[in-house]
């Protein structure tokens, strides 16, 4: 029998495998953002760019807890002006690129987008989801108007897929998806990292220096797969899973319940680099064994009952 | 597998190196058997979290770390006392990797702080050390006795240079190596120490084929490997590193000694 | 030194321990509920209770996930009459026994408290926060008005003490205590479960009968101390912490963010019954080293730093 | 630890027992070391998921239970062939305690499935065995042919009862239970059946003082002692039972085949 096809299509962008690298994972160079590629990685996410420079929050910025880790990076980034040479120090033609973009208003957006656009990005992900920077993040995402001005404005300034990344942080995300799809979203990526926080008993104080984070990894695998599920009933354009996708097994669930692409975060943390390669295998094992030819075939299989 | 939460210990210890460099000691099992380069991840809880280098281990669960007074994070752990409470996680990245043989170290300032753990083991091997300890005058030297303790157990030689001659040879560790390497013996460099001269011991490393190890710096926020934060070329210090081998860091000569990043992960001229 | 006072009061409810037995779990049957109490907790919640009898849903009805377990029970319960039957089978007047309620409006609520009324309850948890059941849950949670109106008629029927359980499926759930505060919620209980969701990768189906379930246990804990943490420093009343305790330490971290009571579910799957005495007498041990004569020398510590 | 998530195993194997019952035969490892007594949560896709007591353990990671066609979920179980998919979680629960000596077992319809392996560890322990099954009428035993092999081990026997005479003695099981204990020599009884029989069971057993196990049936949901759904007294019949020994019996008493509770945890009739 011929090897399952993992290649899949979101809008123009193309990838030969499923797999991506989510944002704010390891994307802060083009070396680092080309290393995972050659690693495996059917496309990778840049850590999130804002308009200014930013510090980012003071360390801890990070700390395990049971089944994940709590983040409080704080969208530290060198501003877009400085990405932009990032990306200009080196030929990005060949590699599936995808900026992921924050800001607080939708001019912000599209000057950032007007300044990268003569690169050879392949995608945007506009992450209005970040949950522990006040004013970016699930404050975007929870103000309708915002979102929708956001996707606007983007989509006038450019003619490459935009991808919105959403927050499990609201009530509602279905809407905040149909929302996106209204206005012109080409793909959504749920979810980013649920507010959280760690206490340390011994000295009785917040670990993260910024106090709350964002939590990522395995335990947040149930309700991503959740959102996955719910939003798949609710919109047409392509779902990107993302949250706690260790193993094979854990892809598989999100593209049973309607994902078309996955992205990985934390499970670098657990696997390493190597850890795209491992799930591919097991999907492609797994394919086999059920006797498709391509991953199409398996999206959304959940649905049927 | 050890949780990347930060364990609480106690400092039991403080010892002075020198009048800007101290070590404190502490119980910990797991960072008891960190290899030699390997570091940690050390909060100082309400300030700061730092990478540090393991410069002790003890057979009895004890270990420990040696901060140079630089800025807010390293001058907080600076001023502890015994009994002060820290947050260590790790130990993390890859450690160096000792041979049997005869081997140069070049090293300076807390740059020896894991050149010391290296030396016992490589002493325990019965390796043969050349151990040039650079400088800029004779007040920051740190770790001499210490060094000559460990190395007096194979024939072994310290060379101290300092760039005013206040102590030992007068001009740049680096200047020491040649005349030993031209001798031919020496089968591999370990080197920690500041940027310029990791690049420059590789240079003359190249020159005479000789084999070398060195311990690198980058700003540190995850330590595991995730945040890209630590990124040099398409390395991360704390996980592909901080000890890279020759290969890997003629990879990077591109950016060894000339740019790092900040916290933004902007690039900066070193 | 003598022993640490773990004893706490919310309003009326006077409890020998903080710590609780979560809704929903084994609160069925009062010789159960009695059993928990012997067993070492300091006040027990019922299962939710509702007017009319529900079946709840079809069996699955719970599945580990990693970290946790995933239910829809489905407010399965025998109706309001029934259950006032039940609690009148034996004498309660010593048993520190809450009673949990859910409904659709707040007649509902009103008519079951006043069946109630003259049994020895020492008080009410309101339920507004079921995640998997339709008209019940999350959805009453969301809505501001009915919220208000629920509680002001419940502490018009009742002198009890009335508790607020909040769902964590909100996108402001500090807002949410707020209000609960403001109609006169004598407590806030936070969380009750996730939307979540686990697929079988053989079957490629959903596990749960009814597809989506509350994901609770350890994985939920950071989101469960974040969210007291929040509202700690937004409301006035005490605050119930619940989710993923199934250590002392996790305990003691939700005391230190604020919470002044703990309930315990998904910790008696990991632990078995013996798990509150466990506790009890890990904050003791704790208290002890940390030279404190009572619980209530540690509650909201980490909101010093 | 096991996880309380359904492991998928294919039926390897259905056995007919009688018209209406069927053993299901399939490979798990951790199945194959249920004790007996002990029963899983075996979800069928898309119908339920109930409990089933595990009737059959081989020691090369093979497993079974056995099912009366009584409702959608035990029919669509019945139905299966070779080759469906099942989910299992468990086992689950307390199992019967085999002692070595003279024992009584009393057991009727599918009450015999977990009575089986017990009985083949009673026999494997030199144990005699005092089996007494009882039914309505001739055509609802099963297991019959299999007791007499296991019982054949040691001296044994078998006396089948029938309400209508069709088949061994005209009568009720627990009718041939005196004559046997007031020979006074059985150290112990297990039972398993209809709630009613197992209360006369215990009755009896009282008036001899001899110790009992019975196993019973509740609604079960989480089958982990969270939910509450199968409580009997202050048990949980999942996680204190579903083997109870004589003082628990007595305890529930009130209970025992007088009410037990539906889905909604309402208390009905039996
Ligand atoms: C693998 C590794 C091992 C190290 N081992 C030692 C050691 O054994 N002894 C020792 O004294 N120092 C060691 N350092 C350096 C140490 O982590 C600090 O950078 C130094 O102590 C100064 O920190 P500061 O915050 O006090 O100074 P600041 O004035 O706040 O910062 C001075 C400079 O330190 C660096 N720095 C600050 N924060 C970090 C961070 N989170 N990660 C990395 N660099 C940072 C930056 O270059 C910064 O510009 C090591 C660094 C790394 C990466
Ligand atoms: C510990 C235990 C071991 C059992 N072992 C066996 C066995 O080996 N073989 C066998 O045939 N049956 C066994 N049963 C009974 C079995 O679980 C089912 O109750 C029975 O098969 C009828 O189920 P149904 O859904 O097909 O019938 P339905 O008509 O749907 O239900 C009939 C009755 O079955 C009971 N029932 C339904 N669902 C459940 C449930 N989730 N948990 C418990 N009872 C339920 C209720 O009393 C219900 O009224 C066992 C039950 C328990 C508790
Ligand atoms: C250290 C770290 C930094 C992150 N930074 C960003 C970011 O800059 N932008 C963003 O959209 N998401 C960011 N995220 C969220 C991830 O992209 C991802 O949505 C989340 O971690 C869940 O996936 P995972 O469980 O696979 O990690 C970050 C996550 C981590 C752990
Ligand atoms: C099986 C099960 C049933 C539950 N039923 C209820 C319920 O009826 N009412 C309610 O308010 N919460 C219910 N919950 C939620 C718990 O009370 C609790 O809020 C949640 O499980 C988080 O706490 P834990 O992690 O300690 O279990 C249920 C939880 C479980 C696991
Ligand atoms: S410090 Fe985060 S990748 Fe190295
Ligand atoms: S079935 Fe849930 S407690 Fe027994």
């Amino acid at each position: 029998m011929q090897e399952p096809d993992l290649s899949i299509e979101i809008s123009s962008l193309k990838m030969e495998s499923p797999l991506m690298l989510a944002s704010g994972i390891l994307g802060t160079s083009i070396e680092l953002l080309r290393r995972v590629f050659e690693d495996g990685a059917g496309a990778v996410v840049t850590k999130s760019i804002g308009y200014e420079q930013r510090m980012g929050y003071d360390n801890p910025t990070i700390v395990e807890v049971y089944g994940g880790y709590l983040n409080a990076i704080g969208l530290s980034n060198p501003g877009i002006k400085e990405f932009y040479k990032e990306l200009s120090r080196s030929k990005i033609d060949d590699l599936p690129l995808v900026v992921s973009l924050f800001g607080a208003e939708s001019s912000e957006f599209s000057e950032m987008i007007s300044i990268l656009n003569e690169l050879e990005v392949k995608a945007y992900e506009l992450n209005i989801s970040c949950p522990h920077v006040k004013g970016f993040g699930v404050e975007v995402c929870q103000d309708a108007k915002l979102v929708e001005d956001i996707i606007e404005a983007v989509k006038k300034e450019t003619q490459k897929p935009v991808f919105v990344k959403l927050s499990p942080n609201l009530t509602d995300i279905v809407n905040a998806a149909k929302l996106a799809e209204d206005v012109g979203a080409d793909a959504i990526t749920v979810t980013n990292t649920f507010k959280a926080m760690s206490i340390d008993i011994e000295t009785c104080r917040p670990i993260l220096a910024n106090k709350i984070g964002g939590l990522s990894g395995p335990v947040i695998k149930p309700i991503a797969v959740r959102c996955v599920y719910e939003i798949y009933q609710n919109v047409d354009i392509p779902i990107i899973g993302c949250g706690g996708v260790v193993d094979w097994q854990d892809a598989i669930e999100f593209f049973l319940v309607g994902a078309t692409a996955i992205q990985i975060g934390t499970g670098i943390a657990y696997k390493g680099l190597s850890v795209f390669e491992k799930i591919k295998q097991g999907i492609k094992d797994y394919l086999t064994l059920k006797g498709k030819s391509s991953l199409r075939d398996i999206v959304g299989l959940a649905h049927g009952f | 597998m050890v949780s990347d939460k930060p364990r609480i210990v106690k400092v039991l210890n403080v010892r002075d190196e020198s009048k800007t460099v101290r070590s404190l000691i502490f119980e910990d099992d797991i960072c008891s058997k960190a290899r030699p380069g390997q570091f940690v991840m050390v909060w100082i809880p309400g300030v700061d979290e730092i990478p540090m280098s393991i410069s002790m281990t003890k057979a009895n669960g004890l270990a420990g770390f040696t901060v140079r007074k630089v800025g807010e994070a390293s001058s907080a752990l600076f001023d502890m006392e015994a009994g002060s409470l820290l947050g260590v996680r790790g130990p993390y990245g890859r450690h160096f990797t000792p041979i049997i043989g005869d081997v140069m170290i070049v090293g300076a300032g807390t740059g020896l702080a894991p050149l010391m753990p290296l030396s016992e083991i490589l002493t325990q091997n019965l390796s043969s050390i050349h151990m040039i300890i650079g400088g800029k005058t004779i007040d920051e030297f740190v770790f001499v006795d210490r060094a000559r303790a460990i190395l007096s157990k194979t024939k072994s030689e310290i060379i101290i240079t300092t760039e005013d001659g206040s102590y030992g040879t007068k001009g740049l560790a680096t200047d020491a190596m040649e005349p030993i390497l031209k001798e031919g013996h020496i089968d591999k460099i370990y080197t920690c120490g500041p940027e310029l001269m990791i690049k420059k011991v590789l240079e003359i490393a190249q020159v005479f084929s000789v084999p070398i190890q060195a311990s690198l710096e980058r700003i540190m926020k995850c330590g595991i490997g995730i945040c890209g934060s630590c990124c040099i070329g398409r390395y991360r210090v704390c996980k592909d590193g901080p000890v890279f081998d020759s290969p890997k860091l003629e990879e990077i000569i591109g950016e060894l000694g000339l740019f790092k990043r900040d916290h933004s992960g902007r690039a900066t001229i070193i």
